[in-house]
């Protein structure tokens, strides 16, 4: 059996690669795909420690949030969608009219 | 399984289930009749609003200890009812006519039901669940406007510093739960921790991905933004409404859950919240947008209630808790109407604008346009000034009544530092509230407003009320919030 | 009388209230009601004195007022000559100033009213709070009538010079008063007025000494003041600014008495002090000396007069002085010569005020020859100048001769003779300058630009001739005449009937010697001779012009600069007063700006300034926001890893 | 229907006032004029009625946030009942001053009703918590009338006054709620706390007196927490200077006499405090005296002028006599009575002549007499000339003091010299001389704005000659302080 704490690493790589997306993208999609990872890798985490613990609540949690990070995504999508309409683009460092 | 014993096990749910279904009638009848549905709308959340306060004292569990009814919880659907209330009434105008009002006021509903369920949350699972429900319904709201660039932008930032949010927090819970092995309150409240980097790791995760909701700095950024973009019944919702939801969440996981955690928040919440209500009054000192100048100073009171987690983690002597949790609870109820009633304020001023035609670009809030208001919206200025002199901590209002509760706590708790700051800091912001005042009342007005707007007008009214009978006849309101801070002890 | 006593300062104020509200439309601005007022006034002190003379009783009425004051009247042999001294006196300055002040306005009157009542109130008071309320209430009315012409800019200048100069001596009286109350409630607790004269005569012994010379010597500064002592006498000649008839009513004959009356009222207090009255001497005697050093060079008449008063107030004070050896008859001397000079004084302003109104000017440079034109005028005022003077028969010569006999035995007695020589030297002085004032002014040729002088009416003319009267015999009268020394022992023996006021006891407490001193006769004629070579002098440079005059009188002459500037005395104050005042306010206002609205200034602009660059954090950038979660969270990790 | 007097219907009726004032606009100065009357009738009937004045009577009590233990508490004594009367003179007298001035009257008089209701409010209240509540209400009125009717730099005085007075205060309120706390009495009660003041531990007793006192001293205002003033008196409306400086710095000495005088034998440190309180007068006195000696400004220098004189109440606190306190007591009603009358006259001579620079000033007693009359005598009141109130004061409070405090009085007296100076400077400068003829056409003061000021010129001569039926309240106050001690 793998030790958690591997899974645990492996967790918080995909989590810190997700961070460094979300610092550094300047387009929309590749935001939205480090939130996925971030949030995959909380679900790695839920899973690998309901096995730990030998608890199915784990996993119920990581189903819930699998299923909220779809809805989180469809709205998501939509705003940028309209961002698109709006400026044609989706460069999001240019999104600064809201500031100081 | 008939009707009874349903009624009588889950009727505690009814005020939920309520607004549910009204909020789906109000998506059906949208598709036909579009003008009824702020009332239905409204109707709802009167009847839900009843049936809380009618299970005002209640104390149940449901769904295998996930969800949990107790004063705490329904003292917190009061506010957010009462919210959304004025929201709904404010918007019948706001709205009148828009071809999506049916989904509008269905966001509106069910967002305000996220909430609700984030009151009662006893879980991490069912926290998270309404957390994400009552966050994205606002998300979307807050890019209601999908015409006006600013509201995109507005919903744009939300919804990603929402999202990241959403996963710090996951990821917080997930740790916790790897730590504890369980996911429920009750099991974790109990729970003896031993000092480790991953409590500690998990414990700023949860209060970062809280603290999102909340606005507590650093993770207010997108507050600003968002309140000065979104459409300012969406913005007195958001700050008057879905801030609380962060407080309430935050109450539950980390004062009930993790107690045991409390010298390691100490530190935590005592940065936070003296950050927090600096950054607010210093940056606000400055703007010129009311709106977002009502942002900053939401920033700010969110550090004013923030420090009853400092005073609560610093004692565990029962009377100061009880003052500093009644405090918080008081603060963030008569917030509710500081800040609602200032945004609604706002709001109709840059109602009246558009509708007069005399604005068409989008700087409604700019605070020029405010000059001589007493003159041109009498209604609107008085109320405005007097939420603005409430938010200000100036005695009679509700303001005062919760600086008074919430800093004598930090004395009490024997934080005579922090209570220093804070009123330094409420003096500071006396400042910049003062200076829309002066604006309001003796300059020469610039437009020719005519008529305030009745739905505007009967809101805000409806706040001013909130905020002065807070303020004057404060006892009874007072004895409430103490009695339901009692769940902390 | 007696019963009536509270009329006599009450009935000069109905005078001041009816005059001022109705002055102006009753006939000749009622300028007859003070003179009925005081009149009644005049009758019930003259009735008191005459009742109270055989026994020499003392009245004493009180009422309880506020808090430790006690509204009452004291009216002992020395309130009581002063009482009739200063009403008849104001009597007949008021009847002069029917004619003279016609068509000023009413608002005169009514002044003058208020000052009589408040003089009388300064004579009558029991307690040093009424005395002090008094003793403002005619500071204030000499304010308002130095100021009278208040368009012309000098009259205004003057009145605030009288009114700051006099307000540093009161603030020295009042700090006494603040000391004697200490003293009275620490060794006199049960005392039910602590401000009243009799408590504080009763326990003068219980108070240490050194405490009684500093509040005697406070005293004093507020008499200075008041009285025009040296260095506090500026005011006095500026205050010739007023009309003629004020200078003679307030500035010769009975304001500036108060400080007098003053150290005479609390005499047994200076008796008690250690080297108070010397101090009193000296500043007399050198007050004399210097004012009459001043009045030789004056070409305003008033301003002649004005020096010669100051000179004489410093003989009255010397006299107090004095007691230090001949004990409480100093108290009678001084007064005797108070109370001549009072009519001479007044008698010498009002001629003068009947030059001026003849001749529209103060400059006797610009007079001569007047004597033929003006009978009257002139020989009233010769004898005036004959009283100053001290020559016999005048009132003058007797109240003089007294203070320099009684300097004389001061001198013999404590052996230092200085006092004496002083006040010798300016029976000279005073000789040569009043007649220098009066030659220039009724003899030789006219040397007016314009205008023919007349006599002036009877109403002006006959009082002239009841003061010159009363120069003439007043106190050979009630000295000579009457037998024996009986003014001075009668108003010396004004403490006996008050308790703790034996001059036995309080002389050694205050360390003097009282005694006998035998003076040899010969000596006595010393002013005599003195003031007949003054008026010769005079006579010789101002009738005779031989030698001319001019010759001395010229800028060149260091001395005369010296004079003629007053020792150069308007640099000082002026340094004192306005440039180290002035200074430190203008300090102040610095410090104002600089740390009190700086510091506010500081203080908003940092907030702004912190303002201004937080809000840059917000760029508006999601990613940048992401970030700041980030690293904020990142950070707070750390910083409590560290910490924990 | 029997009319009881009580202090609730004093706070209440001119706050009902204001409402009708702002409803019907016509009538609203009327309206203001009576209703600005009632507490002073009933001020005066109780000062008929009152037996002891040593001791609170018309108490009242309400409850109100019982879980702190704040409730309704009022009361009057000796010390608070002149300052009613004080009140119920000043407010009618500014509303006659201000009836043809160009302020909208269902703005400008609402607001001064409502500001005598909070001044009352803080004059009788004995909970701590009330006391401050209307002490801050006092500020919003007149945030608004020195904002809205104010001169050119109204809007910074205005926040600069609001600001400064409402740190000050906040300070306050931490050293209460540091009180209330330790002291663990549970309750807000103003004399229970003062009471339970002794029990606490000496740093804290030290640290709270102080929190409480800086509030008092800025509203006094003292040397140096005065930045406030000059600003705020300079720019207000006349009528709202004359509010501030006869009423608002009362609120300040008034605390001080009835809040931090009672703690003072409890504080450890307290010949350092007294000594502290004792400097900070006479500082106050002369720094005052001499700032307003360097003024030009006639409004400015009065302004600094009160700084002065309300250095006396901290003497007189400091002494430790009942005398001096008496007479430091009776220099709070005697200068509201002064300042007001001066501040008017300024009011008036501005608006006639179009300036109140000395300097441009000159001769107007030619042209105005009345006003000219009333100008010397609020100046000699105020420079403190015996038979005029401010005398009395002056003199009972210096001499009280004078046992205790020798130095400081002596010091003081500089700045009775000093204060003569510049209001004898000022009166030579403005008044008298030849009149400047570039004032060009001035009218006198005319009948409506000269009755206020002739009856305060009359109050002042009255209650100089004859101060006992004030001065007497006082007493029985300040004797019950001295057997405290």
């Amino acid at each position: 059996m793998i030790p958690v704490m591997y899974v645990l690493a492996l967790a918080m790589t995909v989590f810190a690669i997700g961070v460094f997306g979300m610092v550094s993208a300047r387009s929309g999609i590749r935001m939205m795909m480090s939130i996925e990872l971030m949030l995959n890798s909380a679900n790695i985490n839920l899973v690998a420690f309901s096995n730990y613990h030998d608890d199915p609540s784990g996993q119920v949690f990581a189903l819930f949030s699998i299923a909220l990070a779809a809805a989180e995504a469809v709205v998501g999508f939509a705003i940028l969608l309209m961002i698109f309409r709006h400026r044609g683009a989706i460069n999001v460092d240019t999104i600064n009219m809201l500031r100081w | 399984m008939n009707v009874d014993w349903i009624l009588s096990n889950y009727g505690v749910l009814l005020p939920e289930a309520v607004l549910t279904l009204f909020a789906f009638a109000i998506l059906l009848i949208g598709l036909k009749y579009r003008s009824v549905l702020g009332y239905l709308a409204f109707v709802g959340a009167v009847v839900s609003l009843g049936l809380v306060i009618m299970n005002f004292s209640v104390n149940a569990t449901l769904l295998y200890n996930s969800l949990v009814f107790d004063p705490l919880s329904q003292f917190f659907k009061v506010v957010f009812l009462l919210v959304t209330l004025l929201t709904i009434i404010a918007s019948i105008r706001y709205y009148h006519g828009n071809v999506h009002q049916g989904e509008y006021y269905f966001l509106l509903l069910i967002a305000t039901v996220g909430m609700m369920f984030v009151a009662s949350a006893n879980d991490l699972v069912s926290l998270f669940v309404a957390f994400e429900l009552g966050s994205i319904a606002t998300y979307v709201l807050a890019a209601f406007d999908k015409d006006n660039p600013r509201s995109i932008e507005a919903g744009f930032k939300y919804f990603m510093i929402g999202a990241l949010s959403s996963a710090i927090l996951l990821l917080g819970m997930s740790l916790l739960y790897g730590i504890t092995g369980t996911t429920n309150f009750t099991a974790l409240s109990q729970m003896s921790f031993e000092m480790s980097g991953y409590t500690l790791a998990a414990l700023v995760l949860i209060i970062a991905g809280l603290g999102f909701k909340m606005a507590l700095v650093p993770f207010h950024m997108w507050a600003p933004d968002t309140y000065q973009g979104a459409p300012t019944v969406v913005s007195a919702m958001l700050a008057a409404g879905s801030k609380k939801m962060g407080f309430v969440a935050a109450f539950k996981l980390i004062i009930l859950a993790l107690i045991a955690l409390r010298t390691e928040w100490y530190m935590v919440f005592a940065i936070i919240s003296v950050i927090t209500m600096t950054y607010g009054n210093l940056v606000a000192l400055t703007q010129r947008s009311l709106k977002r100048m009502l942002a900053y100073s939401s920033i700010a009171q969110a550090g004013y209630i923030a420090m009853a987690f400092v005073v609560v983690s610093h004692t565990n002597v029962d009377s100061v808790v009880n003052l500093a949790m009644g405090g918080a609870l008081f603060y963030i109820l008569s917030h509710a109407f500081m800040k609602g009633g200032a945004f609604l304020a706002v709001g109709a001023v840059g109602y009246m604008l558009l509708r007069d035609r005399i604005k068409v670009d989008v700087e409604e809030d700019d605070i020029d346009n405010f000059a001589g208001l007493s003159k041109t919206a009498p209604i609107t200025a008085f109320s405005l000034a007097v939420f603005l002199f409430a938010l200000a901590g100036i005695p009679l209002t509700a303001g005062f009544v919760s600086k008074l509760l919430i800093f004598s706590s930090a004395i009490y708790g024997g934080l005579a530092w922090l209570a220093v700051i804070a009123i330094l800091n409420s003096a500071l912001s006396l400042f910049y509230y003062a200076r829309v005042v002066k604006v309001m009342y003796w300059d020469k007005p610039k437009f020719v407003l005519k008529g305030e707007p009745t739905a505007y007008v009967v809101a805000v009214l409806l706040a001013l009320l909130g905020t002065v009978l807070l303020g004057v006849y404060p006892g009874p309101f007072v004895d409430v919030a103490m009695k339901v801070a009692e769940v902390f002890l | 009388m007696q019963e009536y006593a509270v009329l006599v300062p009450l009935l000069p104020i109905f005078g001041f209230i009816l005059t001022l509200f109705l002055g102006r439309k009753l006939p000749g601005q009622g300028s007859f009601i003070p003179v009925l007022a005081i009149a009644g006034s005049t009758i019930i002190s003259v009735g008191i004195l005459l009742e109270i003379y055989p026994s020499g009783e003392v009245i004493h009425q009180s009422w309880h007022w506020f808090s430790l004051i006690n509204i009452g009247i004291l009216i002992d042999p020395l309130a009581a000559v002063m009482l009739c001294m200063v009403s008849f006196v104001s009597l007949i300055i008021h009847i002069y100033s029917i004619e003279y002040m016609k068509g000023q306005g009413e608002r005169y009157y009514a002044e003058t009213s208020l000052f009589t009542a408040g003089m009388l109130g300064v004579v009558i008071a029991d307690n040093l709070f009424l005395f002090f309320l008094s003793w403002e209430l005619v500071g204030l009315c000499s304010y308002l009538l130095i100021g009278y012409w208040y368009r012309k800019p000098s009259a205004a200048s003057a009145a605030k010079k009288a009114f700051l100069v006099t307000r540093v001596g009161d603030v020295l009286f009042l700090a006494g008063i603040f000391i004697t109350y200490a003293n009275m409630v620490k060794f006199a607790p049960d005392s039910q007025y602590p401000l009243s004269f009799l408590e504080i005569f009763r326990h003068i012994t219980d108070i240490p000494p050194l405490q009684l010379t500093l509040i005697t010597l406070l005293f004093l500064g507020g008499a200075a003041g008041k009285s025009g002592q040296f260095p506090l006498h500026i005011w006095l000649p500026d205050a010739m600014e007023g009309p003629t008839t004020v200078s003679a009513l307030i500035h010769a004959a009975t304001m500036v008495t108060a400080g007098v009356y003053l150290v005479a009222r609390t005499f047994p207090m200076f008796l008690a002090a250690p080297h108070s009255l010397v101090v009193v001497a000296y500043l007399g005697a050198f007050t004399a000396l210097i004012a009459a050093t001043m009045g030789l060079v004056m070409n305003d008449i008033k301003r002649v007069l004005a020096y010669s008063t100051i000179s004489q107030l410093g003989y009255m004070m010397l006299a107090l002085g004095s007691g230090a050896v001949i004990g409480m008859a100093a108290v009678g001397i001084a007064m005797l010569h108070l109370i001549s000079h009072a009519f001479f004084k007044a008698l010498l302003f009002l001629c003068s005020g009947s030059v001026i109104h003849a001749t529209h000017t103060n400059d006797i440079r610009l007079m001569g020859g007047l004597l033929s034109k003006m009978k009257i005028t002139g020989y009233t005022m010769l004898i005036g100048s004959l009283a100053l003077a001290g020559i016999p028969i005048t009132t003058g010569y007797y109240s003089k001769d007294a203070i320099l006999e009684a300097a004389l035995e001061y001198g013999l007695g404590s052996g230092d003779l200085l006092p004496y020589l002083m006040g010798l030297f300016t029976v000279l002085l005073t000789a040569i300058y009043i007649f220098r004032a009066w030659f220039m002014t009724f003899v030789g040729k006219s040397r007016l630009p314009k205008g023919e002088p007349h006599e002036s009416p009877w109403l002006m003319t006959v009082p002239l001739i009841i003061l010159a009267f009363c120069s003439l015999v007043f106190a050979g009268a009630v000295n000579s005449w009457f037998g024996g020394e009986i003014f001075v022992e009668y108003v010396g023996r004004t403490f006996e009937r008050m308790a703790g006021t034996d001059p036995e006891v309080l002389s050694l407490m205050g360390g003097y010697h009282l005694m006998e001193v035998h003076v040899e006769h010969s000596l006595l004629i010393l002013p005599l001779v003195l003031a007949v070579v003054g008026i010769l002098i005079a006579g010789m440079l101002y009738w005779a012009k031989k030698p001319d005059p001019e010759s001395v009188v010229s800028p060149t002459n260091p001395i005369y600069r010296l004079l003629i500037t007053k020792y150069y005395e308007l640099p000082i104050i002026d340094f004192i007063s306005m440039r180290i005042t002035m200074g430190v306010a203008i300090l102040t206002k610095l410090v104002e700006r600089i740390f009190i609205d700086g510091s506010i200034w500081i203080i908003t602009q940092a907030g702004f300034l912190f303002g201004e660059i937080l809000r840059m954090a917000q760029s508006g950038i999601v990613r940048h926001y992401a970030t700041a979660i980030a690293l904020g969270t990142g950070l707070l990790i750390l910083g409590l890893w560290g910490w924990l | 229907m029997v009319f009881t007097i009580t202090i609730s219907s004093m706070i209440l009726i001119p706050f009902i006032g204001a409402l009708l004032a702002s409803i019907f606009r016509g009538g609203a100065k009327a309206i203001a004029l009576v209703f600005s009357l009632v507490p002073l009738v009933i001020s005066l009937s109780m000062y008929q009625q009152i037996h002891d004045p040593s001791t609170l009577s018309y108490v009242e009590h309400y409850g109100w946030i019982s879980a702190l233990g704040i409730s309704l508490k009022f009361g009057i004594d000796g010390l608070s009942l002149p300052l009613l009367i004080l009140t119920g003179i000043v407010f009618p007298l500014t509303i006659i001053y201000s009836w043809r001035l160009p302020y909208t009257p269902h703005v400008f008089y609402p607001l001064m009703l409502v500001l005598e209701s909070a001044l009352i409010g803080v004059f009788t209240a004995l909970d701590f918590i009330i006391f401050y509540i209307f002490w801050e209400l006092t500020l919003i009125p007149l945030y608004f009338v020195i904002g809205m009717f104010g001169g050119p730099k109204r809007e910074h005085a205005a926040i600069k006054f609001f600001i400064y007075t409402h740190v000050g205060s906040l300070v306050m309120l931490l050293g209460v709620f540091a009180l209330y706390f330790e002291s663990g009495i549970g309750s807000f009660d103003l004399l229970s706390l003062i009471g339970a003041f002794s029990t606490l531990s000496p740093d804290l007793r030290n640290i709270i007196f102080l929190a409480i006192l800086f509030g008092f001293l800025v509203k006094l205002p003292s040397v140096p927490f005065h930045g406030w003033l000059p600003d705020a008196y300079c720019e207000a409306p006349t009528p709202g200077t004359v509010v501030i400086a006869s009423l608002l710095s009362k609120m300040g000495a008034y605390g001080i006499l009835r809040i931090s005088l009672p703690m003072l034998p409890a504080v450890p440190s307290l010949s350092l405090f007294v000594k502290i309180l004792a400097i900070l007068g006479v500082v106050s006195i002369l720094y005052g005296a001499f700032l307003a000696l360097a003024q030009t400004d006639l409004k400015r220098m009065i302004a600094f002028s009160s700084v002065s004189h309300m250095g006396y109440v901290l003497i007189g606190v400091a002494s430790f006599s009942a005398l001096s306190l008496s007479g430091a007591m009776f220099q709070m009603f005697s200068h509201g009575l002064i300042i007001a009358l001066l501040f008017m006259l300024v009011g008036v001579i501005q608006s006639n002549t179009g300036t109140r620079m000395i300097p441009e000033l000159g001769g107007i007693a030619n042209k105005m007499p009345v006003v000219a009359f009333l100008v010397m005598g609020g100046f000699l009141a105020s420079l403190g000339l015996p038979g005029m109130s401010g005398f009395v004061a002056e003199f009972l409070t210096l001499m009280g003091a004078y046992p205790s405090l020798p130095v400081y009085v002596l010091l003081a007296l500089i700045g009775v010299l000093i204060t003569a100076s510049y209001y004898i400077w000022a009166m030579q400068r403005a008044l008298f001389g030849p009149y400047n003829e570039n004032l060009g056409e001035v009218k006198d003061v005319g009948a409506i704005q000269m009755l206020p000021m002739a009856i305060l010129l009359g109050l002042i001569v009255l209650f100089g000659l004859n101060p006992a039926p004030i001065l007497k309240l006082f007493e029985a106050v300040s004797v019950m302080v001295e057997v405290l001690i």
